[in-house]
């Protein structure tokens, strides 16, 4: 509420307050402070469901039911020794992780979460923002690949490589995917996709095919089973973070988990009729949403072996390029039928 | 496309146990393996010529804590050849059936790890839950999860009551439900699929030329197993059938696994309902005469063979440990090469390797290595822009759907 | 194929060649021949009796002379070669022509016997810790390892 | 073989409304068989000074020390012999085999198994 | 107060580095058993992570081999402070049936300064998590 009072204000006052807006907006709402406790909570939701289909408890000592748990994990990263390897590139490790969280915690701001409706955006939404996320969330596969190129590391080099051997096989399937609502939906702005949707819920059945398709490319964009290749452990140790410790190894962590939120957000945006109700209810629907989305992704880590890379490109161009090429061809003809 | 080389291990999470791999890889693929054993060698041939028979049984039990049961068993019955002693018929059947109980559990965590190796850690899980079941009964039967120490020369060390009888029977009931589910229903997962099959091929010539033993050897279609061909203890009664798998890879090795469980659990069954009544052990002398004795073994990861020479005192005049896993070796690095840097560890845990036994004595490298390429940071850097300027190799294997 | 069989055949066969052989239990061959005479005797059992599985080289320290040990296994029994060579000059022939799955057994002789295998295909030292020193073969019954002190760490 | 895709998902989906199979460890202490083999414990009253554990023990884990004789009072000119046993448990591997070897039934086995110390000098154990 | 805040988290959030120096194996699949469901050690926010960079306490088990010995000491230094040395299991702790082998060292402790001692042969999953329990109890009262 104190939001919605300032934003009230705001409008009375004139620039000095949109100073001020702008900074509420970057650091609580749904800025830094937001994303850093729900994705905490996100990364808490996924290792609970991943243990509890697996027959365990998951997390349980560490506040009620282990909530707090990724909040113990992050401080005490913070805490620990910060070792830079002797031969790894100084200046680009250590600002490898910064960079990372910058972007994703951009890519956040974008998402329609303080949309009310298309008459009223919040300083950030502008026709065309769709691509930007698109284009934002290719970043991060970038700073893996570079924070495993310059650990040198065999393993973390050995990781970078399938990093980006990986990002040829998802990223167009998910492009793809991503666009066929928009097509459909005749705009490139993200809230004016959601608020399409709103106004004709049936329509998302339509997109069944490419929601799943952006569900599975999201899976393999989080490098997570079946598509952890750049980081499984059993073969090459801790692939591109194998060097990384300490504070560096916090934010990479954060990092992750943010882009996990975004990710479920943007598929949620685009998929599932955004977040519409105002702040509250926008915000309730946020949660709600992306945590259907979490959930699908925690069982399809439990329920998947990781594959091989040269199966998972193979995978991606056989199976997840043509379903998504399907799904834009009956959108497209959809909407021949529509006008 | 240059070469470069990789090391794993010898402390490395795929292998809980030190070993250094050195892969010759190109690109993805390996070129050429090379194992450094030694980390885990401890001199246990030489200190068991100190040691005296009795304190040898615990040195034996502990070569290997998976096979526990496997080494200690075949020294029992080697030294007991020597002392011509005839071990009491009920102390057998106990042998066995621990014995066949640590087969279950062998099996169980191969599956797991196998599940582990292939970043499946729901099966994984799943597989080491019930594999407590088998470890629950082992304890109530000997009082330790994992080294059981049942072997004593004469028989066995502790009986079996009737409620570890119905304990023993309802635990087989549970596992024989669960294996079937893993058999029919498991093993038809894809990516799990995808990841098993066609790696690792041994083919039957290479497999009976480089000695392999155990379920590598069965999963290239050689029906050879111990308990047949040689049989000790109480198996020559027993109703089993040695089971082989005829695709050659890794999830011929799991399938073939799988099919022992099953038959092992029959045969646990078999013991306990006829389990004869009498004596669980008889007396052993303290010294042993001059002679010397060959006793083999089929343990869960393939043939055991002990050497044993006695010189008339109580402690062996020598004693030698032949573990299965170091005669897969040799097999392990022909699986390896052309294969693929993720398949490693899964081709490495196919064997079920217990490098701890191999190494009690022998360290190993592979001949056909040649002189060694190093890659300097810089060439690496080139190598790696190249690769990506290309396609992703695609090789024969389909997704499976 | 009993041990009968197996026995007569060795004998017919390689007659003289063959020093001693016994059959101490079921299913146990323990033929003795001597060392030039190895590699004749490990090709003629591979190709008569498809013994093809090495199981393992052992090697005994006798005192004036090293015992090496070939048990070959197949389905019927295990058959062991055993031969004799002296320890002031302590050389074999290396049997990974034909087998080829001889050589890791091959490579513990070496190193903890100090014996010579001759046309071992690879003869890089392999057993033993990185930096052991020069002539101390374990498994040689004068060899004797002086166990050093040891130091708990922490107070009584 | 026929493929299905996630052909664990059932399973799986079962388990999430399942009690987890974990125990309640640290806060509910876990029952052991009764013949579990915990830590050995010794009798000095029925020790006789044989030394068989000695030297059967395979991890040179057990001491056995002659003490000052106690005055036998059935019979006053021969002291009995007395001994005290030392025990390293950081040596020992649990195997019970004192307990068999002993002719005098001198040693029994607990069911101790929680035993983790800080300092290694805490684990000898001296039975007088 | 921030003191405290970091305490916590690091009493709450221990990831653990398996090692293993020339151990029978049997500790080691104790160890990863304590992992799986009947035990699981995640409960207490216990990680098995692959890397020493990640690790807080290094989980210890077998005789210090020759060998190993190097790579002992490489992994020890690799991990970054503050950090724990668990030994786990008999060997782990003095060497146990293989004292007096002529390539073991001893226990862990004759090579790394170690912090907690789990004896046992082998060493029970509820063991481990007493121990490791134990020893963040310990660190609670500093």
């Amino acid at each position: 509420m104190v939001n919605r009072i300032l934003y009230e204000k705001a409008k009375i006052n004139g620039c000095n307050m949109a100073v001020l807006k702008t900074l509420l907006y970057l650091f609580v709402y749904p800025g830094i402070l937001f994303l850093f406790v729900y994705s905490t909570f996100c990364e808490w939701v996924d290792r609970k469901v991943y243990a509890r289909l697996q027959n365990r408890y998951g997390p349980l000592h560490t506040g009620r039911a282990g909530i707090l748990q990724p909040i113990a994990d992050f401080i005490k990263l913070l805490s620990k020794e910060d070792i830079v390897p002797e031969k790894a590139d100084k200046g680009m490790f250590s600002a490898l992780p910064v960079f990372g969280l910058t972007i994703v915690t951009l890519v956040a701001m974008y998402l329609p979460l303080w949309h009310y409706s298309v008459g009223t955006v919040s300083f950030n939404s502008f026709p065309g923002d769709l691509i930007v996320v698109a284009y934002l969330l290719t970043l991060p596969t970038l700073i893996f690949f570079l924070a495993g190129w310059h650990s040198s590391n065999l393993f973390s080099t050995l990781g970078g490589a399938r990093v980006l051997t990986m990002l040829f096989g998802y990223e167009v399937p998910l492009l793809l995917a991503v666009l066929s609502p928009a097509i459909l939906a005749d705009s490139w702005r993200l809230a004016e996709i959601a608020n399409f949707y709103q106004a004709r819920p049936l329509l998302l059945l339509v997109n069944i095919i490419g929601f799943f398709v952006a569900l599975i490319c999201l899976q393999a964009k989080l490098e997570r089973v079946p598509f952890d290749i750049p980081h499984a452990e059993t073969e090459i140790v801790g692939g591109t973070f194998t060097e990384y410790s300490g504070k560096k190894l916090a934010f990479f962590r954060l990092m992750a988990d943010i882009e996990m939120v975004v990710g479920s957000g943007l598929i949620a945006t685009v998929f599932m009729a955004g977040f519409p109700g105002g702040l509250i209810w926008g915000l309730i629907n946020f949660i709600i949403k992306t945590l259907i989305i979490i959930f699908l992704l925690s069982v399809m880590r439990a329920v998947t072996s990781r594959i091989r890379i040269d199966q998972m490109v193979n995978f991606s161009w056989r199976w997840l390029a043509p379903l998504a090429v399907l799904q834009l061809l009956i959108v497209i003809i959809l909407k021949g039928i529509l006008k | 496309m240059a070469e470069f080389q990789v090391p794993i291990g010898p402390q490395h999470p795929a292998l809980k146990e030190p070993i250094s791999l050195r892969m010759t890889l190109d690109g993805e693929v390996i070129k050429d393996a090379d194992l450094k054993l030694g980390y885990n060698h401890r001199g246990i041939e030489k200190l068991a010529e100190e040691r005296n028979y009795i304190q040898n049984l615990y040195l034996t039990e502990r070569i290997c804590g998976i096979c526990s049961n496997s080494h200690a068993m075949c020294y029992c019955q080697g030294v007991e050849k020597l002392m011509e002693l005839e071990p009491a018929r009920r102390g057998l059947f106990i042998r066995t059936l621990v014995a066949e109980l640590e087969r279950i559990h062998s099996h169980l965590l191969w599956l797991g790890i196998a599940g582990h190796e292939a970043g499946f850690d729901t099966f994984f899980m799943y597989t080491w839950r019930d594999r407590e079941v088998v470890m629950d009964l082992l304890e109530i039967i000997s009082g330790n999860r994992v080294h059981y120490s049942i072997n004593t020369f004469g028989g066995a060390r502790r009986d079996i009551d009737d409620l570890q009888k119905q304990k023993i029977l309802d635990g087989m009931e549970v596992l024989r439900n669960r294996t079937n589910y893993y058999l029919n229903i498991g093993v038809t997962e894809p990516t799990f699929i995808a990841r098993l099959s066609g790696v690792g091929k041994l083919t039957k010539e290479q497999a009976v030329s480089l000695c392999a033993v155990g379920p590598t050897l069965r999963a290239s279609g050689v029906p050879r197993d111990v308990r047949k061909d040689d049989p000790y203890a109480v198996y020559a009664e027993l109703p089993f059938e040695v089971c082989t798998a005829d695709s050659c890879d890794v999830l011929g090795r799991a399938v073939v696994r799988i099919k022992e469980l099953i038959e092992s659990y029959k045969m646990c069954e078999y013991l306990v309902k006829n389990l004869p009544v009498g004596e669980i052990k008889v007396k052993a002398p303290r010294r042993v005469k001059e002679n010397e004795v060959i006793s083999r073994y089929e343990a869960p990861r393939g043939e055991n063979m002990h050497y044993i020479k006695s010189n008339g005192t109580d402690k062996p005049e020598r004693l030698k440990v032949r573990a299965p896993t170091l005669a897969n070796y040799a097999a392990t690095i022909e699986m390896l090469k052309h294969g693929f840097v993720a398949d490693i560890p899964l081709i490495f845990a196919a064997i079920d390797p217990c490098i701890c036994c191999a190494e009690r004595s022998v360290t190993l490298i592979d001949s056909k290595t040649g002189e060694e390429k190093r890659m300097f940071f810089s060439q690496l850097r080139k190598w790696s822009i190249e690769y990506y300027t290309k396609k992703p190799k695609l090789t024969g294997v389909t997704w499976p759907f | 194929m009993t041990d009968e069989n197996i026995i007569n055949k060795i004998k017919d066969t390689l007659q003289s060649k063959v020093i001693e052989i016994t059959n101490p239990a079921p299913r146990r061959i323990f033929v003795k021949v001597n060392r030039e005479n190895l590699l004749e005797t490990v090709k003629f059992l591979k190709e008569q009796f498809s013994f093809t599985h090495l199981s393992t080289i052992t090697g005994v320290d006798k005192g004036e002379n090293f015992e090496v040990l070939y048990h070959f296994a197949n389905e019927f029994s295990v058959v062991t070669i055993r031969i004799l060579t002296p320890r002031a000059e302590p050389k074999i022939p290396s049997i990974c022509e034909i087998i080829p799955g001889a050589i890791l057994y091959e490579r513990e002789l070496p190193d903890m016997f100090g014996i010579i295998v001759e046309n071992i295909p690879d003869s890089r030292t392999l057993l033993l810790p990185d930096g052991w020193p020069q002539g101390a073969y374990p498994l040689r019954k004068d060899w004797k390892y002086e166990r050093p002190p040891e130091i708990i760490p922490g107070e009584e | 073989m026929k493929t299905k895709f996630a052909a664990f998902l059932p399973e799986i989906i079962r388990h999430l409304f399942k009690r987890p199979a974990t125990v309640r460890y640290p806060f509910e202490k876990l029952q052991v068989p009764k013949d579990f083999r915990g830590t050995p414990v010794f009798d000095s009253a029925k020790c006789i000074g044989c030394m068989i554990c000695v030297r059967d023990c395979p991890a040179e884990a057990i001491d056995i020390i002659r003490v000052e004789d106690v005055i036998n009072p059935d019979a006053p000119d021969k002291p009995k012999k007395k001994f005290k046993m030392l025990l390293h448990n950081d040596r020992c591997i649990h195997c019970a085999q004192c307990v068999e070897s002993c002719p005098t039934d001198t040693y029994i086995m607990n069911t101790d198994y929680e035993i983790a110390v800080f300092n290694r000098h805490r684990l000898k154990i001296e039975y007088k | 107060m921030f003191e405290r805040l970091i305490r916590w988290s690091r009493l709450k959030s221990p990831w653990i580095l398996h090692l293993n120096s020339g151990a029978c194996n049997a500790c080691d699949i104790e160890i990863v058993a304590a992992l799986t469901p009947r035990f699981d050690l995640e409960r207490f926010g216990v990680l098995l992570k692959a890397t020493p960079r990640h690790a807080d306490i290094i989980i210890a088990t077998g005789p210090a081999t020759r060998q190993m010995k190097d790579r002992l000491i490489r992994i020890y230094e690799q991990v970054p402070e503050p950090k724990f040395v668990v030994a786990v299991g008999s060997c782990a702790l003095s060497g146990d049936v293989y004292r007096g082998a002529y390539n073991i060292l001893g226990g862990i402790d004759q090579v790394i300064p170690v912090d907690a001692y789990i004896p046992g042969c082998p060493v029970r999953p509820d063991t481990v998590i007493n121990g490791v329990y134990t020893l963040l109890k310990s660190l609670e009262k500093k």
